[in-house]
């Protein structure tokens, strides 16, 4: 990148803006939603549309953190369980003295930052493969289910989780409003802090990283707790959506992010990516699912139907570059 | 360093040994763990050591041991696959559904075979040759393998020939022969210059490009082994249960990976080796019973399973740091 | 004596529940009567020690768990399998063992076990098929939601509901799916289906959170809520109550936990035991669900309300013919 | 010009990647019995001409020729097969595979379908023995230095008994000892009839051995002759294009009294009980055989491995850093050997990688200014010369200059001791030029380096002090009055009484 050509509206500037793979996956997603309109009617309703990215919030903010830890060069396989425990655990977290629940939420939301600070501490510190480690939590967070699963006789209704859940401010749902934030945030500390610069650093070379001084059982840490954070965020949400949390409400969210990431562009070897990228993921995702289901056929034949889609929709978008 | 320099031929037939001496030093530490468990279950469970309590406990380990084989080439080479699970179930309906049927046992489990390798090959040229992920393609294969189970078999059902489950899953341990010549299979195509292969195509594939290997080829070969093996477990899944059920497999997708990583096959291609996957997997199988007899409550199941998984990974390094 | 007895095992007897997947709150109220009752056999000394095994969702881990109780040489086992067919060969040795096995929620197509205890799911879909083609008077478009494919119970469901199906050539089925038996998938699965189908008459749900997942997705697309089956999912009944719905709820009562342990200790001590226990689907409808919901806060909020039981209840099943 | 027909040859190739053109009609032929030398930048080409005369690479137009005859359609395979071997530049090896395994790889010799062992044992040790690698056969590569490795690279490509050698700087990482065996070995070859292709930035080891020179400058071919009646100024001018200066800079000594590292009896991987200490404004050298725990002994200081040490001062703070970012805050920085997975991201913009160490210690969350990072490498790549856009990839540079991206990206830090851990290996002549008037400059400013070098010569002439170090220990410590090649390879080998270290 020469000074020369650094103008913010080069040819080339938009020239890569378009030819980068966030944009072609967005593009994939707005001729899926084209066609599909005229293949079935009520598809392409502004309604519709909106649901799928709301439905698209709950898997763009567990993709959130699921591609920091990717790009760091690891992968969560707990988040998951960390979205079920949110949603099953917050009513254990009502405190009759605040009525606006967000006491709760806060409680619920250090909780699942903290379990995923020890995935990154098994990681970082016991040089536990990412795998293994998030593995294993998510079977210790089985056994946490089974002894608060049930347990909670009542639930206090939670004004905030309901309304996060479900209402429109502006016509928006406040799920989507909160992914936007979310994305903003991220997109930001992804590409525009050193914070973000060191993930990349750690994923493409993480010897390499080190001798560079970049801290990494900090930064490890850091990026499996934002996971944490995101998954008990995305927890709420749907226990909001939902209005019931139950035991597996999380267990669509975790090929979810991945798949999200990894259509989006980013490197799952870690050290390539952008978070730009998983946004249109998830909604190309919730999009696959949701033409699936309007399609008559056996279940056979469905799972058939999806998993092509995905492949196609990989060959546009997925091309994973040499590295050596 | 003295038999170095003994005379080439006085030497070279220890060459290969020598080899897989060096080979068993990164899995000593987990070889120790399985045994501990080998040596608490036999303890708690003094049938283990009849003809018939141990051919129930390779029984149970078998298609796990197959499956951690089947993610662990992949990995050697540096890929994935996410699709086990979904293939163990379609080698299964395949094997209920033929079997007792015009094809017979010998046309059923060539068909079994075929399919495996098949798919697994179709598989290895979409991620190879179009370099796409793996992690992805495979879970898009997933479901249009189970989806393939689901056509063939909408619900459970289906029948294996009695004698062909007594034979395999009865009370002779024929299923630890099987795996026994499984495992030398493996070493014999270790030893092929397209098996040696893998190593190099895992970790470096642009020098082992440049020294004349196929990489692409021993990539793809790969996949179609693992696929082999994985409709493979399903046969024997399916003579185990008498059946076939077109999700019977799913758990093994998971399973596969922990038993491999666990094993010590590194995601970056070329680390490990499958004698430690399968201690893996041999470790996997094992806690699910020294669990039973310990009289674990199923909360003291999950935290034990999550402590141990991360106990046999984390106190090998450990190990090696304090030296 | 009953199937699988041979008469040589003395109280105080051990027993084993070989449980597909304990975590989700059903199987955890259903443990929960399993414990109950335990505590009560013990009291009276026919039962010594409860063990309880979880194959994590997984056929294979189950069947090595059951062969883990037959190595333990436990005296009973209770089943919920994750398999219609997998568990089949291990039952047959631990029948051949004189171990007594009761099965039941999800069976196994085999009959080398002592006895099954169940509800009918072929009548729980036949009823709920009735109760549909009823409610629109014969005439209408539905859409069908199943539980998760590949299943035996979701299949048998909806097998029960066919021939009704196809007698009744007035009801259309503009779409079907199969999810997990949740919320979540379902309100997703139903909001699609909604926008894609401007009119829908009725429901036909095979499952209780289905239901409630239905329930949620018309609410928010502010379409008008239409006849609905379902189950005692708390949150589907006080779904029903706060939106008056019109609707059909049946049951699997978890208290098939506590019958089959009790099934067991009978059968052990030489009672006759039917091969088949059926158990009756209770019916929840307007005239009763506010004796359902009274309860209601006695039940986890994620869980089902059942029907109460005891002993007498108990007995009253397996005298049945 | 000899008159024998080439056996290896190409006719006019070009290649360019993405465009850029990087080799222009460019001619090339091997003759038996003839070492030829390809000399030029870092960049000129030199690693894509011989990736395309291996099949590594396809021409964009032009043709190979073996034996005279063009070959269509060239393949490492085919190669092999032609009779053509190379050493690569970037290690083929496999680290988890053993040196015998490793030496065969691509062409294991067979019986009934499997790897013939006993057969791959005699041939494997037959060329460990011609460059003299001594270690079981069974080792894993991943277990021997990067010098040892770059012995096994040189013993594979004997295995396949070649016609044609091509060498890509094969001795960049090899020791003064393990280089003679080379140069002995190579001039053997030669008179076998062996036509080999002899690539390097140490002009005096061509001088040597080579009896052709190519020069590639900028993709083009700038000189194509005999060696005879060239001296090494003459090929720096054919080179460069332009008149070349010394080599090493003249330099006086600074050294002042102020102690920037001290430590005593210190501990760290394979070096025990060493004694060192480093004053503001001198070079130290480590030099000695490869891999005698020269690394250990950078990498114990830089707080990258567990180290310890009776006492230690540091910067005038005492203790050792536990850490790499506590060795930054104390004023360290360190430069691997090994840049490709040590030094830098190769699959990230070279912007990025100059910025990695300020990225590493800056606030986490505080904003990046992009035109500020910019500003800053266009800074570092002018005062380097890096060439290249920015904004690429940094694996899309020569090696050359990737190593300039790994030291010049610790500059904005102004650390006041820099650890060097061979930083000239694949450095063109021009390069180290500058780096060695580089590292004069830092001494002069005041601060302390120590140099850690494969390359004797650099040793003599750009350290105050050199610390020989033999089997973890420092045996000997040489002042400058007492430098000189024999001295430190003597003292490397231990062919010499200790002297009392300082
Ligand atoms: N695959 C590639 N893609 C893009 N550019 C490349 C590629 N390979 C080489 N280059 C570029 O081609 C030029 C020539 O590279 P080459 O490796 O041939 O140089 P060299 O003469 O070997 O340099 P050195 O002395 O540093 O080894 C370099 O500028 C490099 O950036
Ligand atoms: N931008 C690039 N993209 C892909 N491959 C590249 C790129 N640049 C270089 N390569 C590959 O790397 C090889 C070596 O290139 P490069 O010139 O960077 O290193 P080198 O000069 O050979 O090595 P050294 O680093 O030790 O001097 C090239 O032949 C090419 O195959
Ligand atoms: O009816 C279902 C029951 O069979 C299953 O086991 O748990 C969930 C219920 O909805
Ligand atoms: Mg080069
Ligand atoms: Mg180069």
């Amino acid at each position: 990148m020469s000074i020369r050509d650094a103008g913010f509206l080069s040819r080339s500037r938009i020239l890569a803006v378009v030819t980068s793979r966030p944009f072609l996956t967005f593009a994939i997603v707005a001729l899926v939603w084209i066609v599909a309109s005229f293949v079935s009617r009520g598809f392409g309703a502004y309604g519709h549309l909106r649901y799928l990215v709301e439905l698209a919030a709950v898997i763009g903010i567990v993709a959130a953190g699921q591609t920091f830890v990717v790009i760091a060069g690891g992968i969560d396989l707990s988040v998951a369980a960390i979205v079920t425990v949110a949603a099953v655990g917050l009513p254990l977290f009502a405190i009759d003295a605040d009525p606006t629940g967000l006491t709760p939420i806060l409680a619920v939301l250090a909780m699942t930052t903290a379990i995923g600070l020890v995935n990154g501490l098994g990681v970082a510190l016991l040089r536990v493969h990412p795998m293994i480690m998030t593995l294993a939590m998510a079977t210790f967070l089985q056994g946490l289910l089974i002894i608060i699963a049930g347990g909670s006789a009542v639930t206090a209704a939670n004004p905030l989780v309901s309304w996060v859940g479900n209402a429109r401010p502006l016509g928006i749902p406040a799920g989507i409003l909160v992914w936007v934030v979310i994305s903003v945030v991220v997109l930001v500390v992804m590409h525009a802090t050193p914070f973000g610069a060191r993930l990349f650093a750690m994923g493409a070379g993480p010897l390499a990283a080190k001798l560079s001084g970049v801290p990494i059982a900090s930064t490890t840490m850091a990026v499996y707790g934002i996971s944490g954070f995101m998954s008990g965020l995305a927890g709420i949400i749907v226990l909001g959506m939902n209005g019931q949390g139950y035991v597996g409400i999380g267990d669509p969210y975790l090929l979810a992010s991945i798949a999200a990431v990894v259509l989006g562009g980013t490197s799952i070897l870690g050290g390539l990516g952008t978070y730009a990228g998983s946004i249109p993921g998830a909604i190309l995702l919730v999009t696959i699912t949701a033409l699936i289901t309007v399609v008559n056929a056996s279940p056979g034949w469905r799972s058939i139907l999806f998993g092509t889609l995905i492949l196609a929709l990989l060959l546009l978008s997925g091309r994973e570059a040499a590295r050596r | 360093m003295s038999n170095a320099s003994i005379s080439p031929h006085a030497r070279s037939g220890s060459l290969y040994w020598a080899i897989q001496a060096k080979r068993n030093i990164g899995v000593r530490g987990l070889f120790v763990v399985v045994l501990a468990f080998m040596v608490a279950y036999g303890f708690l469970f003094h049938g283990l050591f009849t003809g018939s309590g141990f051919a129930k406990f390779t029984q149970s380990w078998f298609p796990l041991a197959l499956v951690a084989m089947a993610q662990a080439i992949l990995m050697l080479t540096g890929g994935i696959s996410l699709a086990i699970g979904a293939l163990v179930s379609l080698g299964a309906v395949l094997a209920a559904t033929t079997m007792t049927g015009p094809l017979g046992v010998a046309g059923g489990t060539a068909l079994v075979c075929l399919v495996g390798l098949g798919i697994g090959a179709a598989t290895g040229v979409i991620v190879v040759r179009l370099r796409l992920p793996a992690i992805v393609v495979t879970l898009a294969g997933s479901f249009i393998i189970a989806g393939a189970a689901l056509l063939v078999l909408p619900r459970p059902g289906g029948a294996m020939p009695p004698w062909l489950s007594d034979l395999l899953a009865g009370n002779t341990p024929a299923a630890f022969g099987v795996l026994v010549v499984v495992v030398l299979l493996w070493k014999l195509y270790l030893a092929t210059p397209l098996g040696l292969s893998l190593y190099a195509a895992g970790e470096n594939p642009v020098g082992a490009y440049r020294s004349g290997v196929p990489v692409d080829a021993a990539r793809i070969a790969a996949y179609a082994i693992s696929g082999l093996l994985c409709t493979g477990a399903g046969l024997f899944v399916a003579a185990q249960t008498g059946s076939g059920d077109p999700i019977i497999g799913n758990s093994f997708t998971l399973n596969s990976i922990a038993a491999a990583v666990l094993g010590g096959i590194g995601f970056l291609g070329g680390q490990g080796t499958m004698r430690g996957a399968l201690a893996g997997s041999l470790l996997l199988s094992l806690m699910i019973s020294v669990m039973f007899f310990l009289g674990f409550t199923p909360v003291a199941q999950y935290v034990a399973q999550g402590l141990i998984i991360i106990g046999a990974v984390a106190i090998p390094q450990f190990r090696m740091r304090a030296r | 004596a009953a199937n699988c007895i041979k008469g040589d095992r003395k109280a105080p007897y051990t027993l084993g529940w070989a449980n597909i997947y304990s975590v989700p709150t059903w199987m955890k109220q259903t443990q929960g009567t399993i414990e109950a009752e335990v505590e009560q056999l013990k009291k009276e000394g026919l039962v010594d020690k409860l063990v309880v095994t979880d194959a994590q969702g997984d056929s294979n881990v189950q069947i090595q768990q059951i062969q883990s109780m037959i190595d333990a040489n436990v005296d009973a086992i209770i089943l919920i399998a994750g398999s219609s067919t997998a568990p089949a060969r291990v039952l047959a040795d631990a029948c051949a063992k004189g171990i007594a096995i009761i099965n039941f929620d999800s069976l196994v197509d085999t009959n080398d076990v002592t006895a099954k205890v169940n509800t009918d799911s072929h009548q729980w879909g036949e009823q709920a098929t009735k109760f549909m083609i009823d409610a629109l008077g014969g005439k209408g478009k539905i859409i069908i939601l199943n539980g998760p494919a590949g299943v035996s119970v979701s299949d048998d469901r909806r097998a029960g509901g066919n021939d009704l199906l196809k007698a009744n050539p007035g009801i259309q089925i503009l779409a079907e799916t199969n999810t997990a038996y949740n919320v979540a998938p379902a309100q997703e699965a139903v909001t699609s289906l909604l926008f894609a189908n401007p009119e829908i008459d009725g429901i036909l749900s095979f499952g209780g959170a289905l239901s409630a997942g239905a329930v949620l997705a018309l609410d928010k697309q502010g379409r008008e809520q239409v006849p609905i089956t379902g189950e005692n999912a708390r949150q589907f009944l006080e779904l029903w109550k706060e939106k008056g719905l019109k609707s059909w709820a049946t049951m699997q009562p978890n208290w098939l936990g506590a019958f089959a342990a009790y099934t067991a200790v009978q059968a052990l001590e030489g009672k006759d035991v039917p091969a088949f226990v059926k158990v009756p689907l209770p019916i929840i409808d307007n005239s009763n669900i506010d004796e359902y919901l009274a309860r209601a806060k006695d039940f986890p909020a994620d869980g089902y309300i059942y029907s109460p039981y005891d002993r007498e209840l108990f007995a009253k099943l397996l005298a049945q013919k | 010009m000899a008159s024998s027909v080439p056996i290896l040859a190409a006719r006019g190739v070009s290649k360019a990647f993405f465009g850029n053109p990087v080799l222009r009609s460019v001619s090339i032929s091997l003759e038996p019995g003839r070492i030829h030398a390809l000399l030029g930048e870092n960049g000129a080409g030199k690693s894509t001409l011989i990736n395309l005369l291996s099949g590594a690479l396809r021409p964009d137009s032009g043709t190979i020729e073996i034996d005279g005859k063009a070959v269509s359609r060239h393949s490492p395979p085919e190669a092999r097969r032609a009779g053509i071997a190379v050493v690569q530049q970037e290690l083929s090896l496999t680290n988890s595979l053993s040196i015998a395994e490793n030496i065969g790889l691509g062409a294991y010799p067979r019986r009934f379908g499997l790897v013939d062992y006993p057969a791959l044992a005699a041939g494997a040790k037959a060329a460990c023995d011609l460059v003299g690698l001594n270690e079981p056969l069974a080792t894993p590569v991943g277990e021997l230095s990067l010098g040892r490795r770059q012995m096994v690279e040189i013993a594979k490509a004997l295995y396949r008994k070649p016609r044609v050698l091509i060498l890509d700087e094969p001795t960049s990482s090899l020791s003064a000892t393990e280089t003679r065996i080379l140069t002995t070995l190579l001039e053997k070859l030669r008179s076998e009839g062996i036509a080999i292709l002899y690539i390097s930035h140490r002009l005096d080891e061509v001088m040597q051995l080579c009896q052709h020179v190519t020069v590639l400058k900028d993709g083009t071919c700038t000189a194509d002759r005999p060696l005879e009646g060239v001296n090494a100024a003459g090929l720096v001018r054919l080179m460069v294009g332009r008149d070349p200066g010394d080599l090493f800079p003249r330099w006086d000594s600074m050294r002042t009294e102020r102690v920037a590292v001290s430590v005593n009896r210190f501990a760290a991987g394979l070096m025990r009980d060493v004694d060192l200490e480093v004053r503001a404004g001198e070079v130290v050298g480590i030099g000695g055989l490869v891999g005698q725990g020269q690394e250990d002994l950078l990498l114990g200081l830089y707080g990258a491995i567990p180290a310890k040490a009776a006492s230690a001062v540091i910067n005038d703070a005492s203790g050792l850093p536990a850490n790499v970012p506590q060795a930054n805050t104390r004023g360290l920085a360190y430069v691997p050997a090994d840049r490709k997975r040590e030094g830098l991201h190769l699959i990230h913009p070279i912007v990025t990688n100059l910025m990695l160490p300020a990225f590493a210690r800056m606030p986490a969350l505080k904003l990046r200014s992009r035109a500020r990072e910019r500003e800053t490498a266009m800074g570092l790549a002018l005062q380097f010369a890096i060439k290249g856009d920015l904004g690429r990839a940094a694996q899309a540079l020569s090696g050359g200059n990737q190593q300039k991206v790994a030291l010049a990206k610790w500059m904005p830090l102004d650390p006041a001791v820099l650890l060097l851990n061979d930083p000239t290996r694949g450095v063109d002549v021009e390069t180290k030029r500058e780096i060695y008037a580089m590292l004069r400059a830092f001494a002069a400013a005041g601060k302390a380096v120590v140099l850690l070098s494969s390359d004797t010569p650099e040793l003599v002439h750009l350290c105050d002090r050199v610390a020989v170090v033999r089997e973890g220990r420092v045996v000997t410590l040489l002042e400058r009055g007492e430098l000189s090649e024999e001295a430190i390879v003597a003292a490397a080998m231990g062919a010499e009484p200790e002297r009392a270290a300082a």
